[in-house]
């Protein structure tokens, strides 16, 4: 056993550090560390000055464009990008699609694809959620039949992140209705600017927009952008959801969330009843953090046990920062905040207040992070898999 | 004791039920709190005809001989609507205080406006975000030829855009007093904005603000325990909101959990989910129980006894409604955070009512304040309670 | 709407405690503020002191020696009585099996048992529960034959509060083994001087003696002493149960503890942290009261959905008021302290230890406290109740 | 990093487990603790001859190039089986206190009779039950020709009861001293008494105790740090305790679930008992994970970022440990308050952890007064934790 990082690791994390701090723009850095939404174009930014380095998607494998970095290496580097306010960059592509296509895809999909996603020039959004199909997602409904060298699909998609601002989706549809529910299902790369796809905007209790419903009325996709094989998209989902779980914890995000808090709220934690909240909050986090690297440090007996731990407990703390940072805000914290960058506002913004610059997006983060403990497995469902498979219930 | 409604009381309940029901159904409130003031004039106008709007104030000062409880049921279920009108800001706290303050010559002129709906008011006090009780003010009032001039500056105005007159708090030579100040008079400028429930909110600042000596209300110097009571009254009046929010988001998620099918079986089959509706539903009744205790302390004489009792219903009611709105979001599932669907809704009025006017932490230390020095033995149990004869409320529409 | 007193209780009040203050012995009082179990003979000469007064059953109905007092006053009553530090009752007599016998006994009952009752002569137990028949109360297998005019029950009993100090029990006992659970079980009164019945206690995690096992070998009880019908025993149990829900919830204890602790812990209270703390407890201590009030005094919608919440919130403020004392004391509260009145304590009593005379009780009080949310239908029993008689789910 | 255990930890820890299966089985140890003593000074024997008393420490002391990981895993054991022996209080408080303070000539003659096992100490530092850290010492140790007079008061000396000799610490001129004084000197009167969970502690009286010149620890005034030191050793491994407490309670909880029937089916089947037990999986997995944490802060030089670990593991696993102890009750039903079943035992440990050596807030606070000033842009996520070269452990025997 050994809990401290290594030298090596140390001066991984220092040279990385110093890296960003060197190359990330000003004016990105100082919306990320205000906790606007990340445009387009700062994505596309950041992520190309990071592909130049040959850093854009860390955990893909080095022949198709990753690093070798190990797995810790990989969370030190996200902690420092979340630290310094890095627009998070485009996660359907890079932590979902990214690692199904290099593993499942054809050569010709990984030609077509990998090298625009490390270079941000083909933005992605996942097709997995139906209505009627929440946690159930085997119950799924959109089909696609075979029609010549074409699949048409048709039905509905909903909860699509970024969907309005993707170039394509990766989506499961049926495709053997008569089969067993996960058995006839596939796995399909879809043009968002193919005739029949519709996009509508499902505004949040943030008042911002970043879920949508994406219709699909006969749309045609090429045979070619099916994944694999037909009727096997289920194990390509399971492969990509149980993808990368230590990330689900998003420690690094809230690492930074915390230390923004803790500047703007300097005064604040004068009071001894708020302080402690934080330095609850602070303890909670370390202890995650641990779990994190244990099972980052691939330690055996954190794999099952831990691992499912980590969705849960994240989710709970990105929540409490943010109530936090509301509560430390005082009246500023309550008021209605659009995000000045006016990306994926509602159609009926509400006036900006006048309040310090530091409080914005406060509001509007407690308000989506609800969102948290639902998407991706809520809670709930994450107790089952733990009351289930971990304890044997 | 008697907790059940008086026949008086039933009817009034029923007359804001039906108003909700006819003029505020979720689609058309969703449709006003996106015009430009957020709230239609028209419904004040109703809540005047039906008398609401002096449902607080006794009958000697012009209202209908009611008080806090008759506030309360008129709030609950205004709160069950997500009705966003300024009736807490101007009915309740800025009523309250003018009843409070004012000489009994300048009570009728100051109140008959509000009371016949023709002039909607704010109380125009805090001067920073982080003021909760009693801010040491910076606002100040000279003594002019003509009346006052008044200097500063006043945030999170609650109900500011709508307002007709604000009820403007700032220090002069003999202490805190109250200023009735015309929103469109000379050197006020107005920046309005929305609080997370929608209620349109503002930040005041006055530059050489010139009004009349009769801006004044009460004899001067002696605003302090007025607004101190009003924001009392307005603390319990965010309560009455926060049990009317968490009892309808409450049966709303009942309904969903029984209709709502995943993995071939509807969700109130679920024990888990039994169980979280199960606290829910305990939170909300003993925010209700709290809410009651709380609508006692507002008549006491002792002002420390009345802090502890208000402070202690919001920061109960505080956290537990933001829990019962925040798990209503949770049983829903994603449809629980869209902005189209109720449900999120109640969750944004519960944050509200834990943040304003102090935060749940704010009035624990309060709370812990006024305690101090409290003799426990005596107070062990229910005296405590008890209000001083001379300001209990009257009751003379009483069953 | 009233939520105030009137001033007729306010008076009812006054009076009660400046009786209770006048007549409440100097040192049972002091021994009942200091948290120690009240011994037989303290029960006894203060309930003959009650009884002198007509007061030692309030909630009986006048023509069996209670009072014509409304459920406020018996309540108010309440608060005086443990503020006082007098010593609790024979609950089992008093609140269970005493309204079962006026309400259903026959006139001899009435008579036999009534006044020994009142005036503390009889102490009763309740034999209830059995091994694997917890919660599912149901499922009891105690057998009762009917021989020549007698029972002869055999069976066990568990986890029967008292009945070392107890004369009497009333037990369920199956009589028609054949019927469905319900359906064949009788009320008896079991003389536990009788031949057969033999009590072992059970130790607790306060290392106190509170509960028992009641073994029962051929017991002969007396047919005179079925309560009611036979195999109708069931629904005197359920009416048992119901009765009194109010005071399920405790908040006369509660209220009595708090002001122990306040005084007890004056300067630990300039810990803001823990002032918060104790300042919580009071606040949800007041709501709880004011629920408890809106059941009392009838209000119409309180009667099922309030009711339901007494039980299980005062279980939870009972455990944490012990819990902060426990907090308070820092060491003095890990320590063992076993009650110097030699009651009830287990065959190897740990010896006393150099605290101060205030810390007694408050470690045994945290530990036991654990079952409050097990007895009496444990807090999860509890919410599948408001689950589904109050909900609807 | 590396969280999984080399060779010679993992067959540590199947030793220890070995002896709790043999000599330690919950009946046995039942009796056992009915004794006077409470324990079995065999036991220490075989403590001694399998090198655990020395497990800690590192070779060049005498001890086994061992560390706090080694502690930890022979404590985690021993809580699962619910050992009282005073391993804590001697072989680790006491001993480390020994290491880190003594001169170089003392150290074996102070440290050999605790690593045969030949004798038992126990640090005796605290004088009020509501000391958590550092206390103003009372005790004072004056200068007598023959050595030191030593007077003062105690208390909740962990292990007291078992010692052979007290580290007691006393204010001389100089500063803070600690002397080694046997525990029958004249003048040292002890009472002893239970600690919730069955432990021996004493309080010592100690009134013109006459102890020679060697039995200064140390140069003399210089005791406070190693004092502190010890004690943070002390509290990382309590939360090692609390860690096999908690684990074992976890899943003996597990086991009665499943085999428990009510109402026709066995109480696994009932999706709120499975989401409790799944809370309690999260906060145990939890905990082990902050023990990981706070053993590396021990190895900290800088002395705030050390305490800030140590408080933040006793913060977080005192809590988490009497949930999942209280839980584990709960789940239980009625047998799990009675004295004659397990799982009631494993809450009362997890009642000591969480209360000793500083109640969760009292370790709140020092976390925050520690993280006072600190650069959060430098510290940030692992930065703090490196250890200094210095002061890292000998890891010869590491695989």
């Amino acid at each position: 056993m050994e809990f401290d990082l290594s030298e090596a690791d140390l001066a991984f994390r220092r040279d990385k550090r110093a890296w960003i701090r060197a190359n990330l723009p000003a004016d990105i850095a100082e919306r990320g560390r205000r906790g606007f939404h990340a445009t387009r174009s700062d994505v596309e930014i950041w992520t190309r000055l990071l592909n130049a380095q040959g850093w854009a998607a860390p955990a893909w494998p080095a022949e198709y464009g990753g690093t070798a970095w190990t797995p810790l290496q990989r969370y030190l580097f996200q902690l420092e990008l979340r630290a310094a306010g890095a627009p998070v960059q485009d996660q359907s592509a890079m932590e979902l699609v990214g690692p199904v296509l290099y593993t499942f895809g054809s050569d010709a999909q990984k030609r077509a694809y990998l090298p625009k996603i490390l270079n941000a020039e083909t933005f992605w959004c996942q097709g997995f959620s139906e209505p009627n199909a929440g946690s159930d997602l085997a119950s799924l409904r959109t089909r696609a039949v075979l029609d010549g060298d074409c699949y048409v699909v048709t039905g509905q998609k909903t909860w699509t992140s970024d969907a309005q601002r993707a170039d394509m989706m990766f989506a499961l549809v049926r495709t053997d209705p008569e089969a067993r529910p996960q058995a006839g299902i596939s796995f399909l790369l879809i043009d968002m600017q193919a005739p029949g796809v519709r996009v509508r905007p499902i505004y949040t209790i943030d008042e911002g927009r970043s879920v949508n419903e994406v219709f699909l009325d006969d749309v045609r996709v090429p045979c070619k952008n099916l994944v694999g094989e037909a009727n096997k998209g289920w194990s390509y989902a399971k492969f990509l959801l149980t993808n990368e779980r230590a990330m689900s914890a998003e420690t690094a995000h809230t690492r930074a969330d915390l230390s923004s808090l803790k500047r703007f709220a300097a005064e604040k934690l004068a009071d001894p009843l708020f302080a402690a909240k934080v330095s609850r909050l602070e303890i909670d986090l370390m202890a995650l953090e641990y779990a994190v690297l244990r099972v980052i440090s691939a330690e055996a007996a954190a794999q099952d046990a831990v691992a499912s731990v980590l969705k849960l407990r994240g989710a709970e703390l990105r929540q409490r920062v943010a109530e936090l940072a509301v509560e430390a805000l005082g009246a500023a914290g309550l008021a209605v905040n659009p995000d000045p960058t006016g990306h994926d506002a509602t159609d009926h913004p509400a006036p900006r207040p006048p309040v310090p610059a530091y409080a914005h997006g406060w509001l509007a983060r407690a308000m989506f992070r609800r969102a948290t403990t639902i998407y991706g497995g809520s809670n709930e469902i994450q107790r089952n898999i733990i009351a289930k498979a971990v304890l044997g219930l | 004791m008697d907790f059940d409604f008086s026949d008086v009381q039933q009817s009034l309940q029923d007359s804001v039920k039906r108003f909700c029901e006819r003029e505020y159904p979720f689609e058309k409130r969703q449709a006003l709190l996106r015009t430009e003031a957020g709230f239609d004039r028209a419904h004040w106008a109703t809540f005047a005809e039906l008398g609401w709007l002096g449902a607080g104030l006794a009958e000697e000062v012009g209202g209908f001989g009611g008080g806090p409880i008759e506030n309360a049921i008129i709030l609950e279920q205004l709160a069950r609507a997500l009705v966003v009108a300024p009736f807490l800001s101007s009915a309740v706290i800025a009523t309250q205080a003018i009843a409070r303050l004012a000489l009994p010559e300048q009570r009728d002129k100051l109140l008959s406006p509000l009371l016949d709906g023709t002039s909607i008011a704010a109380l125009a006090h805090g001067e920073t975000a982080q003021h909760a009780f009693a801010p040491d003010l910076a606002a100040k009032a000279t003594k002019t030829k003509a009346g006052y001039r008044l200097d500063g500056r006043k945030v999170f105005v609650l109900g500011g855009q709508a307002a007709d007159v604000f009820l403007v708090s700032a220090r002069d030579g003999a202490g805190e007093s109250l200023f009735a100040v015309p929103a469109h008079t000379p050197g006020v400028e107005r920046v309005n904005y929305h609080a997370v429930d929608g209620r349109r909110v503002s930040d005041l600042t006055l530059r050489g603000v010139e009004v009349e000596a009769s801006a004044l209300i009460g004899a001067g110097g002696d605003a302090a325990d007025a607004i101190d009571y009003a924001l009392d009254y307005g603390v319990i009046g965010l309560c009455a909101e926060a049990v009317g929010a968490m009892d309808a988001a409450l049966w709303i998620t009942r309904d969903y959990l029984k209709t709502r099918k995943q993995f071939g079986v509807t969700l109130n089959t679920f024990q888990a989910l039994q169980h979280r509706m199960a606290d829910m539903l305990v939170e909300t009744e003993l925010a209700r129980s709290m809410l009651y205790r709380g609508i006692a302390a507002l008549a006491l004489e002792n002002v420390l006894e009345r802090r502890r009792g208000v402070s202690a219903a919001k920061a109960q009611i505080g956290e537990a409604g933001f829990f019962v709105g925040a798990q209503a979001v949770q049983l829903h599932g994603g449809i629980g955070v869209t902005e189209e669907y109720i449900v999120g809704h109640y969750l944004k009025r519960l944050a509200l009512v834990r943040g304003l006017f102090g935060s749940s932490d704010q009035h624990l230390a309060r709370f812990a304040e006024c305690a101090a020095g409290r003799n426990e033995e005596e107070a062990a149990g229910l005296r405590d309670f008890r209000p001083a004869p001379g300001l209990r409320r009257r009751r003379t529409r009483r069953r």
